[in-house]
């Protein structure tokens, strides 16, 4: 059972492979090589689609990516929907869906479509002058109604499970399009060795040639040239050929982004391939040969199913072999349409009339149709046409006085002459120029190295567009331009000439009561333009944005210079002088999926992991996210909840011993002969007098004399530190302490080197600590004399070399066991077991917070935040006075960094020992004033102390250690709570533990 | 005086260890571990440190940017115009200990990082497409050369990238980003058989 | 002033809407204003608006070297919210969600203010203890803001993917309810039509070129690319150009104008009922009543004029937006753009008085100045009027720099361990 | 992505760099002998200008180092880079693009 409306020959398609989908719920046939418009055409099928505003039935316009109304939902289940698709450009595969969309309950009967009886209501912009009244009703009442309406297909509903890939490329010449020009050029290009990329966004290469009958060039027919062209390409290693990819942005310094369709036109993919393939190109030169795009006219009622570009009917009949209607009436402003005409006639369309806005059509191809008894009426212009769902006929009338006359019609072809594609040479900032002769916009001033050839920069004739491609391949490629650059084609095709019409076309209508359509998906109509200027929007980016023109999924692309000749003629202004609006990737619509790539699920950003990880994953610890690092948090047991763990892990360090993965500090090995000097100029500390195998906490600041970051910093020897850093501020510190030495100090002989992953560090914390290394350590004295607390020594542990720190962030006798990263596992276990005898506990993060916060240690980052200086958070003693200059020493002498009213660091107990205070609450003095009430400071960080015995907080109070003794209040959305302010230190505060 | 207790020697484990050993097999892009080894640091500005390093390692120090030299099993990285990697077997303290004894009094700067990153290969016909779904750089013979090295991006990691044959890259990456930047791989090369 | 409504457009469409009379006039410039604004954008059209509103100033020219509107305003992802950290900032954005609240009525011009809730989502526990604080914060600055654990952040928005074992679960969020959107062109259109109809002049296609100062140091108008115009008050709003603006009056400003890009999805039917904000990941998201998803991304990394950016920015926050949204990962692209913003060091902005005197500067609103736009023009406005600022903008002045006031919000929320 | 010439590693995309922010803003010899308003523009002003602009970039994710650009800001092409303590080159005013980064120019 073959398609009604499929020619019986001719066409690309492969009639021994017939392929079935189903529209709407029915089922068709149509072959390998259709598109689903041409699919549809073939088996009858117009009405495609309901438009935007009014919901007016809507077919297939055009043939190519321009499409702005036949859009179609495609998916055979929910993760493979997609929305919003042209028909034109989606190839069929056995078993495919499709939807129409924007209708209820069906196309044929939609009920939004009293939208367009309302359409006088419905100016463009009408939404800004009503649905005001009364105060709220906007978002309750009518945008809900407004967003229903709105919208086209919808959004999928389940998460897409398809793969997408991204690539980088490199060429010399990256040619886009390949109509005759691309492949002129990239044929010349190629020649020369250099490195080519071709891409098309079409299934198949030959642009416009694909659907040519009669053209000839150098002795073979199109499609012959075309595939000889292709076999040449093929079997050069130094060309890479991408169809069905589409060159969507041009990006600065030539990174042009192409979007590969990989597996959409095949039935069953493997899962192997990607769904689509983002490529970047970096060209050396680019060559654009978009080609043109017919334009339509913009005439009354020009939108319903049946009316189509005169040039897409000629597709569909020569390239598919399928026939758009049964009687045709042409509409023209240019000698192209004749050209579908006879060809539509030879495939047997009867072509009622060629209505003609020239007043005196002439040119071979015009003759030809008179000859070939087509009835041709000059100076004629369609005054509206008539049917629901499909054109049923079109009155014609003369430009100029005359009566009119319906002409019976299942097809209506227009051709208002050509657009050249400026897409992509806009984005790369090249400027346009109006031609004058050519009445077009066509490329001027390059501004990357690009050059645009073909129809896109206007150039028709079949002979000069190959021998433009040529040139310009030849040029790019930069080998040879003078001795090759002058091919000559030799063509045997139909002369056109290039005229055309622009805005709209006159009828002898009431102008105010009809609906001529420039922007066909967006629904705008002249009117709506016209209504535009008259109020003021002068500007065509203003027309634009009030009336929405060119802002549909097609982006103007067929709709732009008729809204420019309106706007222009409105305003008495000239087409140049109104100006075009401003092109945008991306070309057409691209996947989201697409640009994300591989960045999905666990490769969305990278995991970093400790080499403990799998240790304290395999013990059941609960993790968090410290920047892309993971952290173990806490390690629960037999069903702790978080703070049982916490809790039981703190008693642990405090009454024997824990064991916490501190691999995650960052570490920075300072060395050379000026180190102590470039550790001077970069902390407030003075590290001069530091000696080798000591340790020092050291503050570093921003310039601006705010807290940047924190850590304990060994000297390994005079010329050698050991720096550590927070984990989330390691590369920042590195950066910081790069961009210092080598942009200030140059001078300095000092290097900075990485080694946070260098090391695994493990820290060894609580009164059993020593006696837990200690029969694994070689060649270190562990003792209190030999060792005391703030030293480093360098050893053996486990048989494999050590840094080892004796350093306590949590008040406790504690270690720190650096080894070589490989070895961490294995020297964790050997710890973890040794500590078996004395309960050996291994805690987490949120362990470690707490310990700290008893002890009164900040955490840059949670006590401070961007905004304290060294003496707000009680680090006053860590600034080196005496020293002549740090980084941040001149802004803390600002009189602002020195107010007693700072917000400072205290201690903050609540009268009821079990009440927690919430981190982030705020710090009144009195809990009754009206809002907005005056914060004096905030919590900055709170816990249960299951040492202490009672909830502790530490908070940021202005002029917070003058207020010690005070009572203040913390106000909750349950009542406020009193506070008493108090050193901010409440376990061991003589800090004897430590020196254990 | 207390014990020393009796362990077995800690044995090392690499963070890719696991993956590597379960890598399917695809001959278009072949990934493979590199063996542990010494990286040390070598940082300096002075003729004549560099020149007393490229002697005592035995390898000369490329001064061209972003190249290596290797011979007797160990090659010499150029990271930097004042920076090299310098890549060897054995034990990195020995080979620190013979450098540093050789600069002494000389500026520089040399830190051993051999367990800061992991290497592994990456071999075959596709090599160069399959580090470009991620490497933004032209993996041309002609612009990254046998004998090539740089630091550069793999999608959101750094890595040191280098060309060793025609069809073979070494990938070193920064330990904790290595089972990112192998999973990675992993996933472009799954379209290649 | 034409009036709209239901009635009056109800009215026209009988007579064809021959009756629309321009929204704004499009005078010549007069050779001397009480005050010139440099900028059409929102925030210069709401200055315009408030000075002849409020102080009785009408003799006002706001001057553009474009299309009114065709800045920032006319090209951000329109999210508005008050629940910023600093008692200083939630005042300032808080007085221009009140003035949302009744814009519509007040200039008569339906601006879409559609207060359907911001959920800001937090992804690490750094993240909900800095939300929690902004929720404390808000809480007794009298300005809406709630935490919202992940599966009520998923009720309210229900496309919103909250699987535990995502890269960067979600675990939580802070909401304003008050928090929404509006249509950025209705908001310059809407204050352009209302200053107009107060005698306000608007001059589009008019650059300024030069600021021109007396002997004694005060300014005396603008040099334009139409001509000279003569004021005694100067207010700069021209937001990415405002380093170009000042420097012609001799003031280096702490700025830099960055690229920051946005895109829509093709339109669809409704499915995105709030605005969801990322910062953790870089993803802005809500649904236009168009149908489009309007999304933002990130600045580029280096300072620019050129209103486009690179391709990595749009595709990092692509990937998070399919990361958080995996059923819109076969959406598409529609469109994608830059605007230029000025950044100042603490990220908060300057609504200011100058050292030059006459001069003041509305500015440094960065990626997030829409929402300001009603309140900002409004105490600015107060400014240059009494040549002082309002109490809501005393604490945004230039000298805060200087002086280490810093108003920080973006380092508040910086993270570190 | 620009295309960015790192003095030492030559042409590489911009993923690898990092932006540093106006060039040649030196920090005082001596801060603390700096008065409060100088002080305050060397922390913070910057001439964010409008057209050829020197600025800093560090080669983050290659050689490591930082250098010099001149940079049109209207057009976002590089006309020079140069390393850290060259002096600023003369370049002209207005940007065609380097060697590596095109500009066909009028045709
Ligand atoms: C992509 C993007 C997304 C954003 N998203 C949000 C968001 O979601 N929420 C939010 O609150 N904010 C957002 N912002 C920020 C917001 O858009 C701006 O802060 C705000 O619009 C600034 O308004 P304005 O009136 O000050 O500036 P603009 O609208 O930019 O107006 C300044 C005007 O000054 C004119 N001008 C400049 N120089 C001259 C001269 N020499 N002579 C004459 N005229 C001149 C310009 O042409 C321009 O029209 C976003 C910004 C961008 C770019
Ligand atoms: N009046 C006339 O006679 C007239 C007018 C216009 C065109 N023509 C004819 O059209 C032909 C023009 O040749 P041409 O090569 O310049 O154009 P073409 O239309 O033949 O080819 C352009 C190709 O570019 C592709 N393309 C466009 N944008 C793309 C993108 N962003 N990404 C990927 N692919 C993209 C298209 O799919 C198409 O295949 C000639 O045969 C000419 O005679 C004639
Ligand atoms: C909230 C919002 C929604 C938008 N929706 C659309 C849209 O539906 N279609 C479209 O083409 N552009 C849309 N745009 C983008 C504009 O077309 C335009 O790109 C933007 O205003 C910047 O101007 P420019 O691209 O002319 O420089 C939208 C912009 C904004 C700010
Ligand atoms: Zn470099």
């Amino acid at each position: 059972m073959s398609a009604e409306f499929r020619l019986p020959v001719g066409g690309r398609i492969d009639r021994a492979k017939p392929v079935r989908f189903t529209f709407d719920g029915k089922s068709y046939e149509g072959f390998a090589g259709d598109t689903l418009a041409s699919a549809l055409i073939a088996n009858g099928v117009h009405l495609v689609g309901r438009s935007f505003k009014y919901h007016r039935p809507r077919g297939i316009l055009t043939a190519g990516s321009e499409e702005p109304n036949a859009l179609v939902g495609v998916g055979r289940d929910e993760a493979h929907y997609t929305p919003n698709l042209r028909a034109t450009q989606v190839e069929i595969t056995d078993g495919m869906v499709a939807e129409s969309q924007n209708r209820w309950p069906s196309l044929a009967f939609d009920v939004g479509a009293v939208n367009d009886g309302l359409g006088r209501f419905l100016p463009a912009g009408f939404y800004y002058k009503t649905f005001m009244w009364p105060a709220g009703a906007w978002a309750k009442f009518y945008e809900p109604v407004i967003r229903r309406a709105a919208g086209l297909g919808r959004a999928p509903q389940a998460a897409d499970t398809d793969r997408y890939t991204q690539r980088y490329a490199h060429c010399e010449v990256l040619v886009v399009g390949a109509g005759p020009a691309g492949l002129a050029a990239a044929l010349a290009a190629s020649e020369t060795g250099v490195r080519v990329i071709l891409c098309d966004e079409q299934a198949e290469f030959g642009g416009s040639l694909l659907h040519e009958r009669d053209t000839v060039i150098d002795g073979r027919d199109a499609e012959a040239w075309v595939a000889e062209a292709v076999a040449t390409l093929c079997s050069r290693e130094n060309v890479r050929l991408l169809t069905r990819t589409t060159a969507f942005g041009y990006y600065p310094h030539n990174l042009v982004g192409l979007a590969e369709r990989v597996t959409d036109h095949l039935a069953a993919p493997g899962s192997d391939l990607p769904r689509e393939r983002l490529w970047q190109v970096r060209a050396r030169e680019v060559v654009i040969a978009a080609g043109s795009i017919e334009r339509p006219l913009v005439f009354p009622e020009n939108d319903r199913p049946g009316v189509m570009m005169a040039e897409a009917a000629r597709i569909y009949a020569n390239r598919f072999g399928a026939k758009p209607g049964n009687r045709a009436v042409v509409f023209t402003a240019s000698d192209s349409a004749y050209r579908a005409a006879l060809d539509l006639k030879a495939a047997g369309v009867e072509i009622a009339a060629i209505a003609d806005l020239r007043p005196d059509p002439t040119g071979a191809v015009v003759e030809r149709a008179r000859a070939d008894g087509i009835r041709v009426l000059p100076g004629t212009s369609v005054q509206g046409t008539s049917g629901r769902l499909r054109i049923r006929s079109a009155s014609l009338g003369a430009v100029v006085g005359g009566a009119t006359e319906t002409v019976p019609c299942d097809l209506l072809l227009m051709s208002g002459g050509f657009t050249p594609t400026l897409s992509l040479f806009s984005q790369s900032r090249g400027k346009m120029a109006w031609d004058e002769a050519l009445e077009a916009y066509v490329p001027s001033v390059s501004v990357e190295r690009e050059r645009s050839v073909g129809a896109c920069r206007g150039i028709y004739g079949l002979a000069e567009v190959l021998a433009d491609g040529h040139a310009a391949g030849v040029a790019a490629a930069g080998k040879g331009a003078s001795d090759g650059a002058a091919r000559r084609f030799t063509v045997d095709a139909e002369e056109l000439g290039h005229s055309g019409h622009r805005g709209i076309t006159p009828h002898r209508r009431d102008a105010s009561r009809v609906k001529a359509f420039v922007d066909f998906q967006n629904d705008v109509t002249a009117k709506d333009v016209k209504l535009a200027t008259q109020e003021g929007f002068r500007s065509i980016e203003h027309v634009k944005r009030y009336t929405t023109t060119g802002m549909a999924t097609d982006q103007g692309r067929t709709s732009n210079i008729n809204a420019l000749a309106i706007v222009s003629d409105a305003l008495g202004k000239s087409v140049p002088e109104v100006g075009l609006t401003t092109f945008r990737p991306p070309y057409t619509p691209t996947t989201f999926a697409l640009f994300a790539g591989q960045a999905r699920g666990e490769l969305f950003d990278p995991v970093r992991t400790t080499p403990i990880h799998d240790w304290a994953a395999e013990h059941g610890a609960v993790f968090e996210d410290v920047g892309i690092w993971k952290r173990a948090r806490y390690f629960p047991e037999g069903g702790e909840d978080m703070h049982e763990a916490v809790a039981r892990e703190c008693r642990a360090v405090r009454e024997s011993v824990g064991i916490f993965d501190g691999s995650t500090l960052g570490k920075i090995e300072v060395v050379g002969r000026d180190a102590a000097e470039f550790m001077n100029r970069m902390y407030t500390n003075a590290w001069a007098k530091l000696e080798p195998g000591r340790l020092r906490y050291g503050v570093m600041l921003r310039e601006d004399g705010f807290v940047m970051d924190d850590g304990v910093v060994g000297r390994m020897a005079p010329d050698r530190f050991h720096v550590t850093t927070t984990t989330g501020g390691a590369p920042r510190v590195l950066n910081h302490m790069e961009d210092y030495l080598q942009t200030e100090w140059p001078d300095l002989e000092v290097w900075l080197t990485s080694t946070t992953e260098q090391w695994a560090v493990i820290a060894v914390q609580g009164p059993k600590a020593r006696q837990v290394l200690e029969p694994l350590v070689e060649g270190i004295d562990l003792s209190r004399e030999a060792m005391p607390h703030m030293s480093v020594r360098t050893g053996h542990i486990c048989g494999v070399p050590t840094r080892l720190f004796r350093v306590s962030f949590t008040g406790e006798l504690g270690f720190e066991v650096n080894v070589p990263a490989n070895y961490g596992r294995a020297v964790w276990d050997a710890i973890f077991a040794a500590g078996q005898p004395h309960g050996i506990t291994p805690y987490g993060t949120e362990t470690m917070h707490v310990l700290r916060a008893e002890k009164g240690y900040i955490i840059v980052g949670q006590e401070t935040d961007g905004t304290n200086t060294p003496d707000d958070v009680g680090l006053g003693w860590a600034v080196g006075k005496a020293k002549r200059d740090f980084v941040g020493k001149r802004s803390l002498a600002r009189p602002q960094m020195q107010r007693p009213d700072r917000k400072q660091m205290v201690g903050l107990l609540t009268s009821d020992p079990a009440t927690v205070l919430e981190e982030g609450a705020q710090i009144v003095a009195d809990p009754n004033a009206p809002l907005p009430m005056k914060a004096l400071g905030h919590v900055t960080s709170s816990y249960a102390s299951s040492v202490v015995g009672r909830s502790i907080a530490i908070g940021m109070v202005a002029g917070g250690r003058g207020r010690i003794g005070e009572t203040l209040h913390v106000p909750m959305p349950g009542g406020a709570i009193a506070v008493d302010v108090v050193e901010p230190v409440f376990f061991d505060k003589e800090g004897e533990r430590i020196h254990g | 005086m207390v014990e020393t207790v009796a362990f077995p020697p800690a044995r090392p484990i690499g963070p890719l260890d696991q993956r590597a050993s379960h890598a399917r097999a695809r001959p278009a892009v072949r990934m493979a571990l590199v063996p542990p080894g010494v990286r040390l640091s070598f940082r300096a500005r002075d003729e004549a440190a560099i020149a007393r390093a490229a002697e005592g390692f035995g390898v000369a120090l490329p001064r061209e940017a972003c190249r290596f030299s290797s011979g007797g099993g160990r090659a010499a990285l150029w990271l930097g115009p004042d920076e090299w990697m310098l890549l060897a077997s054995g034990d990195p303290d020995t080979l620190f200990a013979t450098l540093e004894g050789a600069l002494t009094d000389l500026p520089h700067s040399l830190v051993d990082v051999s367990h800061r990153s992991v290497a592994f290969t990456v071999e075959g016909p596709e090599a160069a497409a399959v580090l470009n779904a991620g490497c933004p750089l032209d993996l041309s013979l002609q612009a990254f050369p046998v004998g090539m090295c740089t630091r550069t991006v793999l999608a959101k990691s750094e890595i040191v990238l280098r060309r060793t044959v025609e069809t073979r890259f070494v990938v070193d990456a920064w330990r904790s980003f290595a089972a990112y930047v192998w999973q990675f791989l992993e996933e472009a090369r799954r379209e290649f058989l | 002033m034409q009036k709209f409504s239901g009635l009056s457009l109800f009215a026209k469409a009988f007579s064809s809407h021959k009756g629309w009379e321009p929204q704004w006039r499009s005078p010549e410039p007069k050779a001397a204003y009480d005050v010139v604004i440099v900028g059409a954008g929102g925030h210069g059209l709401a200055t315009a608006y408030y000075l002849a509103k409020e102080h009785g100033i009408t003799n006002v020219a706001v001057i553009e070297k474009g299309w009114l509107g065709g800045g920032n305003t006319g090209r951000n992802t329109t999210i508005i919210r008050s629940n910023y950290l600093f008692e200083e900032s939630a005042a300032l954005y808080d007085h221009a969600v009140k003035l949302w609240e009744g814009l519509s009525r007040d200039l008569n011009y339906n601006v879409m203010y559609s207060p359907r809730g911001v959920l800001m989502l937090a992804h690490n526990v750094h993240d909900v203890q800095s939300f929690k604080r902004h929720v404390h914060a808000n809480r007794i600055a009298g300005v809406d803001n709630e935490w919202l654990s992940a599966e009520e952040c998923k009720a309210f928005c229900p496309p919103l993917n909250i699987a535990p074992g995502m890269r960067y679960p979600v675990l939580g969020g802070a909401l304003q309810r008050r928090g929404g959107t509006a249509r950025h062109d209705a908001v310059a259109w809407g204050y352009a039509r209302a200053a107009s109809a107060r005698g306000v002049d608007i001059i589009q296609n008019c650059e300024v070129t030069a600021i021109r100062r007396g002997p004694d140091g005060a300014v005396q108008g603008v040099e334009t690319s139409r001509g000279f115009i003569g004021a005694p008050k100067i207010g700069v709003v021209a937001a990415g150009n405002t380093s170009v603006v000042m420097a012609m009056a001799g003031v280096r400003m702490p700025l830099e104008s960055y690229p920051l890009q946005a895109l829509v999805s093709e339109p669809i039917k409704p499915v995105f009922p709030c605005v969801v904000m990322s910062n953790t990941i870089h993803a802005y998201i809500s649904q236009s009543d168009k149908g489009e998803l309007v999304i933002g991304a990130g600045t580029d990394a280096y300072t620019s004029y050129t209103q486009r950016g690179g391709l990595h920015i749009a595709t990092h926050t692509l990937d998070a937006i399919c990361e958080l949204f995996p059923q819109f990962r076969r959406m598409r692209m529609l469109r994608n753009w830059g605007g230029i913003v000025d950044v100042t060091p603490d990220r908060s902005p300057i609504l200011a008085k100058t050292p030059v005197a006459g001069l003041y500067v509305n500015c440094g609103w960065g990626t997030g100045g829409f929402k300001a736009t009603p309140g900002s023009g409004n105490v600015f406005a107060h400014t240059i009027a009494r040549d002082e600022p309002h109490p809501i903008n005393a604490p945004f002045t230039i000298e805060r720099f200087r002086d280490g006031v810093l108003i920080d919000e973006a380092a508040a929320a910086a993270v570190a361990h | 992505m620009l295309l960015i010439t790192c003095p030492y590693c030559g042409p590489r995309p911009e993923l690898e760099f990092r932006y540093a922010g106006e060039a040649h803003i030196a920090r005082p010899e001596d801060p603390s002998g700096v008065e409060a308003d100088p002080w305050g523009e060397f922390l913070y002003n910057r001439t964010n200008a409008r057209g050829p602009y020197a600025e800093r970039w560090r080669h983050f994710h290659g050689c490591g180092r930082f250098f010099n650009a001149i940079r049109d800001t209207t057009t976002d092409f590089f006309l020079a880079t140069y390393k850290v303590g060259e002096p600023r080159p003369d370049v002209p005013a207005r940007a065609v693009a380097s060697a590596s980064t095109g500009g066909a120019g009028e045709r």
